[in-house]
C-alpha cells in the first residue's frame, strides 16, 4: 500500500506534516549533519528580526523535570544576513521553508515581510507573537488578542504567501486568538508556543535563567498543548500545526487525532536530531498497519 | 558528526567519586580531536530530560573513554551503567585544542574534573613535545592523576602538594619551564579559567581554555551556551565555537 | 539553635508553612495510616459542595511524562455530611483544618460557608474557583476576573474567619486576580489549581480521560507554578500559598524564595503519603544549616 | 499500611514475558492477605511518576512475591531491577478476598496476569477445601500455572487446552464441580471479568471478583479509581473499597 504523506496548511503544501520548529533547528545547517532534512515537510528557521540580536546573557537553558526552560532572547542573524548567508543553503535544502518572524511593533513584522516575500525559497511566514511588545508597555502582544487580529490584519496586506500566526499558551482560551486569526486573514495557527515558567536556585535565592522567566518545552507541556489544540479544533475552522512536547510518532498522532493538520517538532531536536525522520517513519508505519491511506484523514479524528 | 549506540566496555571507579567510562564507539573514535565532547543519553525516559556533556577523556582503537563525577541524578545514572549496557552519544561535538604549532612544552592546568580531556591532548601530542602538568583540586582524595604525566599537585586544604589554587601553583613553577617556549591548555572550572586567562593575559602567554557552559543540544541549534567574546558585541557559542577559545577570545 | 517554624496567611497562624493539598489527602483518615499529620502545618480538605456530588465516570486519572491529569469531577460528601462525619475525627488531627469550597454559583459558595463556618475546627476557607460556572454558561468562575472579585466580596462579607481564594493558572496574567481578591477582602491566595490538559489513545482515538480534559498536576507545572507564585509576588501585597509540583524540600524552599509563604503539597502525597513530615525535616535542616532563625524569612527572599 | 523498603531477593523470568519478583519485605509479608495488592515505586525520578500496582502473588516468612508482564515503560523498569536493589512499596493495599466459610471448593478463574493473587490464596486456604484452577490465556507460551492446583487451561487460539475463553471453560466444567459447594474467585482483565460476573449471577453463584483501574494512590485519597456500585447511584473504590468485590456490588 502507498500512503500518502502529504498534508495542506491551507495553501501550503507540505510533502508530509513533519517540521522542525522554530528557534530548535537555528538556520537547517547544523542539524543537516545529524539528519536528512530533504526527507521532511519542513523547516521553520529561528525568529528573524529586522536587525540582528545578540540575545540575551547567559545563563539562558535550565532543564526541568520532563521539560526544560529557554531565555534565548531571540538571538538571530536579522532578515538582511539571512537573506545573505543562510537562504542559498536553506534552498539546496529541497524542503519547505518557513520562515518565522518576531518583532516589537507591528510595522516591525509588515518590514520584515516585505524584505523577505520576494525570495522565492520562503513559502510561508510564521508570526511569533509572544515576543515582548515594547511599544506597548512590555506585555507580549500574544496575550492581546486585539494586537493579533492587527498583526494578522497587516502581514495579510503585505504579501499573498500563507501566514501561521503562533500563538501563545498563556491565554485563557487560545480559541478566541484563532478566530481572530481566521477574521484577519490568516491562513493558520501554530500551537503551542513556550508556556511561562522560571526556576530558582536555592542557595544564591537568584533564578537559574538571567532573564529570570523562560519558556517551558518538552514533554511537560505536551497535555497542555494537546488540550489547546483540541480547543482550537473544536470551536475554529482553520488549519493548526500541532507543537509541545512531542518526542516520537505516538505524539505525533495524538496531535493530529486532536485536530493538526501538520505538527512541528521542537525540543526532542536537542535530544535526538533525528527524530524527525524517525517520526515520519512511525507515521507511515501506523498508517500501514492500521490501513489508512491519506495520513491527513487522521486530523481531528478523534472519537469524543 | 554521529550518533551512536555504544556499548560498555568497562566502567570502573578511579577514585571515591570519579568514573572511568570505556564505550565501544568506532566512528567517534576514529573522528574524534582531544578537546572535543560528546553530549551523552543518560536515560532512557523523559526525566532527565536533555543530553550531558562529557569531554573525551581518550581513544584507544575504536574505543572512547568519559572521566566524570557523581554530580547530579544524570551522573548518578551514568555511575549505573554496567558492561554491554548501550549508551546513545553524540558526537565528537566542538573545536578541540589546537596543539600543533613550534611551542616545545604543553603545559596542562587542569581543576577537578578538568584533567578528563587531557590523557587524549597528551596521546595526541607530537612525540617532540614535553608535558608539564598542573593539576587542582579540593583536596587529596580528589586529585586527579589519571592519563597524565610530569605532574605537580595543588590542593585547596593543603592535604598534598601545593597549598593553595593549580593556578598560583602554575605562578610559582612557571619559571622553571619559561626558558622554553611553551604553550597553556587549561581546563576546570570557569572561576579558575578566568583566574588562568587573566594570569595570561597578563603575560601574553599563549593559552587555551576550556569553558564550561549549560547546554542543551551541544551542536549549536539552541543557542543555549553563549559565552561573551571578548569584544563586548556578540556571543560565540561553547559547544560549536568551542568549547576550547584561545584565551584572548573570551570574556569568562 | 531552634528555628521557628511557623508563619502567617494573614490572620491565619501555622505551626508551620507545610499544608496537604485539596483533593490530594481526602478528609485526613486515609493519608493518617502513613504519616502523622499533627506534625504539618494543617490539611486542605477535597472541595466540598452544597449537595455530595458522585463524581465523574472513570476514567478519571491518566499519567504523563513527570505529571498527571485528573478529572475526579469534585466527588464529595456534601457540606452535612462532612460536618457530621468527618469533623470529628478531623477535630482529633490536632493540625489546622483548611475547609475548601466549590460551587457553580456566587450563592451556593456563600451558603457553604454559612453552614461550615460554625465549626470551630475550620480554621479557614479556600475557595476553589475553578469550577464551571452554571449560571453564566458553563465558563468557569477562575478565568473571570469579575466573578472572582464578586466570589471574594459575598463570601467576605459571610464569615470573618480567613478567606483564601485559591487560583486559576489559565490565564494571561494571574497577578491581576490576585489584585482583585485582594481588594475585595481576601486573605490570601493559592497558586496554582491544576492546568488544563488531555491525553487520546491513538489506537481508539477516545480521550483517555472520559471527561476528555483534566487538570494537570506534578512536577510537569512546577516551573510555571514557580513564575506564577512570582508575578504575584512583584506585583501584589498579599500572602501567598505556593502549590504545583512540589516533590521535596528543595521545591518547597524554592516556592518560598519566589513569594510562598506556605506550600501545599499534591500529586506527590500518592507517590509519597509521608512527604509533607519529610519536607518539614528537610526545610527545617535547609534552615539550621544556613542560620536561618525564621524561616518565614525565606518568602520572597529572591535575589534578582 | 507501611511504606517499606524491600530488597530484592531474586528475580525470575518465568515464561518469555512473565517475572517473579521476590523482596525482603516482613511488615508487609506479615499483615497481608490474599486478593490485597501493594503501589511499587519503579523509578526514583519523576518519569514514570505514578507508582504500579501490583497484586501480592505469594507469602513466605518474610518475603512476598509479585508476578508480572512487561507492559509499558513502568513494568520495563521494574523487570531491569536486580538482586539487592531497593524497591519503595506501600501496602498491604485494599481489601482482598473472602476465602472463610462453609464451601468445599475453591474455583479460581484467571486470566492472564490474573493469575497472580492465587498462589497467596492458595497457601492460606483451610486445609479441607478443594481447589480447581481454570486459566485463561491468549495462546500456550503465556498460559500462567505459578503457584496453582488442579489447573485446567483454556486459550484463545486453542494451542493448549480449551478452545476459548476461560468463562466457556468454566461453564463447560461447573457441572463436575456443582455438586459440591463451591465460591468463585476471579482475577483477570475487565472485560473477562464482566463475563464471569454475569454467568455467575445468572446463576447465581457465590462470586468474588478482582477488577483492575487506573489508580494514582492507591489507598483512597485521589478518588481516581471509581467503580459503580450495582445501584447505580454511587462510586466504589478500586484501591480501597476493592480490588475484589463481590461480584452482586458493582458494575463493570
Ligand atoms: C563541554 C563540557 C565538557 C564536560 N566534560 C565533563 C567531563 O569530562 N567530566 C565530567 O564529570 N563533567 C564534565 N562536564 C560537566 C558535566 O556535563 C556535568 O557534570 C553534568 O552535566 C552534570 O549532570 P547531572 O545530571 O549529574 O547534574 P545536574 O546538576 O542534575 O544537572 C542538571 C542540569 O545542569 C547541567 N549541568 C550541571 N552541571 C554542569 C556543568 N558543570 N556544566 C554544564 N552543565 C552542567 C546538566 O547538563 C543538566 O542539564 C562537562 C561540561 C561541558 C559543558
Ligand atoms: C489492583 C491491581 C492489581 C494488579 N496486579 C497486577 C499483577 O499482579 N501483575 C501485573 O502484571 N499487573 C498487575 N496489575 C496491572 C499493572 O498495574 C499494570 O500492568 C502496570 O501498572 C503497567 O504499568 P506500565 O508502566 O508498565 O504500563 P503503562 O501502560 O506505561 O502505564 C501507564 C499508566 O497506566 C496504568 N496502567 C497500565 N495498565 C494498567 C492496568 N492494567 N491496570 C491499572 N492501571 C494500568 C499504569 O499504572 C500507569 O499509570 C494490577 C493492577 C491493579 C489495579
Ligand atoms: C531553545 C528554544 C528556542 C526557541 N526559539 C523560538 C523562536 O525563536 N521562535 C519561536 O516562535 N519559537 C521558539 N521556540 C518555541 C518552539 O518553537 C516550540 O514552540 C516550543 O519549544 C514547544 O515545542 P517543544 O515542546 O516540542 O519544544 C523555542 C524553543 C526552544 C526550546
Ligand atoms: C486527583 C486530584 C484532585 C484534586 N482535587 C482538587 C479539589 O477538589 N479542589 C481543589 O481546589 N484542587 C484540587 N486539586 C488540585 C490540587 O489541590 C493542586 O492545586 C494541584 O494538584 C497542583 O499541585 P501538585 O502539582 O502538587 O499536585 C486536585 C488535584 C489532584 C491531582
Ligand atoms: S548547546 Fe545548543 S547551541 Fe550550544
Ligand atoms: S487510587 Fe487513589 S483513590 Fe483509588
Amino acid at each position: 500500500m502507498s500512503i500518502d504523506l502529504s498534508v495542506n496548511i491551507g495553501a501550503l503544501k507540505l510533502k508530509n506534516p513533519v517540521l522542525l520548529a522554530s528557534g530548535t533547528v537555528g538556520y537547517g545547517n547544523e542539524i543537516a549533519q545529524f539528519t536528512d532534512l530533504s526527507k521532511l515537510g519542513g523547516i521553520v528557521t529561528k525568529s528573524l528580526s529586522l536587525k540582528p540580536r545578540k540575545g540575551n546573557p547567559p545563563q539562558r537553558i535550565v532543564e526541568t523535570p520532563s521539560g526544560m526552560l529557554n531565555a534565548i532572547g531571540l538571538a538571530n542573524v536579522g532578515v538582511e544576513v539571512f537573506i545573505k548567508e543562510k537562504i542559498p543553503f536553506l534552498k539546496e535544502l529541497n524542503t519547505t521553508l518557513i520562515c518565522n518572524i518576531a518583532a516589537s511593533t507591528i510595522e516591525e513584522y509588515v518590514e520584515c515581510v516585505n524584505i523577505l516575500k520576494g525570495e522565492e525559497t520562503i513559502k510561508a511566514f510564521e508570526i511569533n507573537v509572544s515576543c515582548p511588545n515594547v511599544k506597548e508597555g512590555g506585555l507580549e502582544f500574544g496575550n492581546d488578542i486585539n494586537a493579533v487580529g492587527r498583526i494578522t490584519e497587516k502581514v495579510r496586506a503585505a504579501t499573498n504567501k500563507p501566514i501561521i500566526i503562533k500563538l501563545s499558551p498563556n491565554v485563557s482560551r487560545i480559541s478566541d486568538f484563532a478566530k481572530t486569526v481566521k477574521q484577519n486573514g490568516g491562513d493558520a495557527v501554530s500551537a503551542i508556543n513556550t508556556l511561562v515558567g522560571t526556576s530558582f536556585d536555592i542557595n544564591t535565592r537568584r533564578p537559574k535563567i538571567k532573564n529570570v522567566t523562560g519558556g517551558l518545552s518538552g514533554p511537560a507541556i505536551k497535555p497542555i498543548a494537546l488540550a489547546k489544540v483540541l480547543e482550537i479544533k473544536r470551536n475554529v475552522d482553520i488549519p493548526i500545526i500541532g507543537i509541545g512536547g512531542i518526542m516520537n510518532w505516538k505524539d505525533a498522532v495524538e496531535f493530529m487525532i486532536v485536530g493538526a493538520s501538520a505538527i512541528q517538532l521542537g525540543t526532542v531536536n536537542f535530544i535526538n536530531p533525528n527524530a524527525g525522520v524517525e517520526i515520519l517513519q512511525g507515521l507511515e508505519e501506523y498508517c500501514r498497519k492500521n490501513s489508512i491511506e491519506k495520513l491527513s484523514s487522521l486530523t481531528g479524528s478523534y472519537q469524543i | 558528526m554521529y550518533i551512536e549506540k555504544a556499548k560498555v566496555e568497562s566502567i570502573e571507579k578511579i577514585n571515591e567519586q570519579t568514573f572511568l567510562l570505556k564505550l565501544f564507539s568506532p566512528s567517534i573514535a576514529s573522528s574524534a580531536k582531544p578537546g572535543q565532547f560528546c553530549n551523552v543519553k543518560v536515560s532512557e525516559r523523559t526525566d532527565p530530560l536533555l543530553r550531558r556533556p562529557f569531554s573525551i577523556c581518550n581513544v584507544e582503537g575504536e574505543s572512547i573513554y568519559f572521566l566524570f563525577d557523581i554530580h547530579g541524578e544524570g551522573t548518578k545514572l551514568l555511575s549505573h551503567k554496567k558492561f554491554e549496557d548501550e549508551i546513545e552519544i553524540l558526537g565528537p561535538l566542538g573545536k578541540g585544542f589546537v596543539y600543533d604549532g613550534s611551542y616545545e612544552t604543553a603545559v596542562i592546568v587542569a581543576g577537578g574534573l578538568g584533567t578528563a580531556p587531557f590523557p587524549f591532548l597528551i596521546n595526541r601530542l607530537s612525540k617532540d613535545k614535553k608535558v608539564a602538568a598542573f593539576v587542582g583540586a579540593r583536596s587529596k582524595n580528589l586529585v586527579l592523576q589519571h592519563g597524565l604525566k610530569n605532574i605537580s599537585v595543588a590542593t585547596d586544604d593543603g592535604s598534598v602538594g601545593f597549598h593553595g589554587t593549580v593556578v598560583d601553583l602554575l605562578k610559582k613553577e612557571i619559571s622553571s619551564i619559561a626558558k622554553n617556549k611553551f604553550r597553556i591548555f587549561g581546563c576546570g572550572p570557569n572561576p579558575m579559567m578566568k583566574a588562568l586567562q587573566k594570569y595570561a593575559m597578563e603575560n601574553n602567554f599563549d593559552c587555551q581554555i576550556s569553558v564550561e557552559a549549560a547546554m542543551a543540544c551541544g551542536f549549536g541549534i539552541c543557542q543555549g551556551c553563549p559565552i561573551e567574546a571578548s569584544d563586548g558585541e556578540s556571543y560565540l557559542l561553547v559547544c560549536k565555537d568551542g568549547p576550547v577559545f584561545d584565551a584572548k577570545k573570551v570574556k569568562i
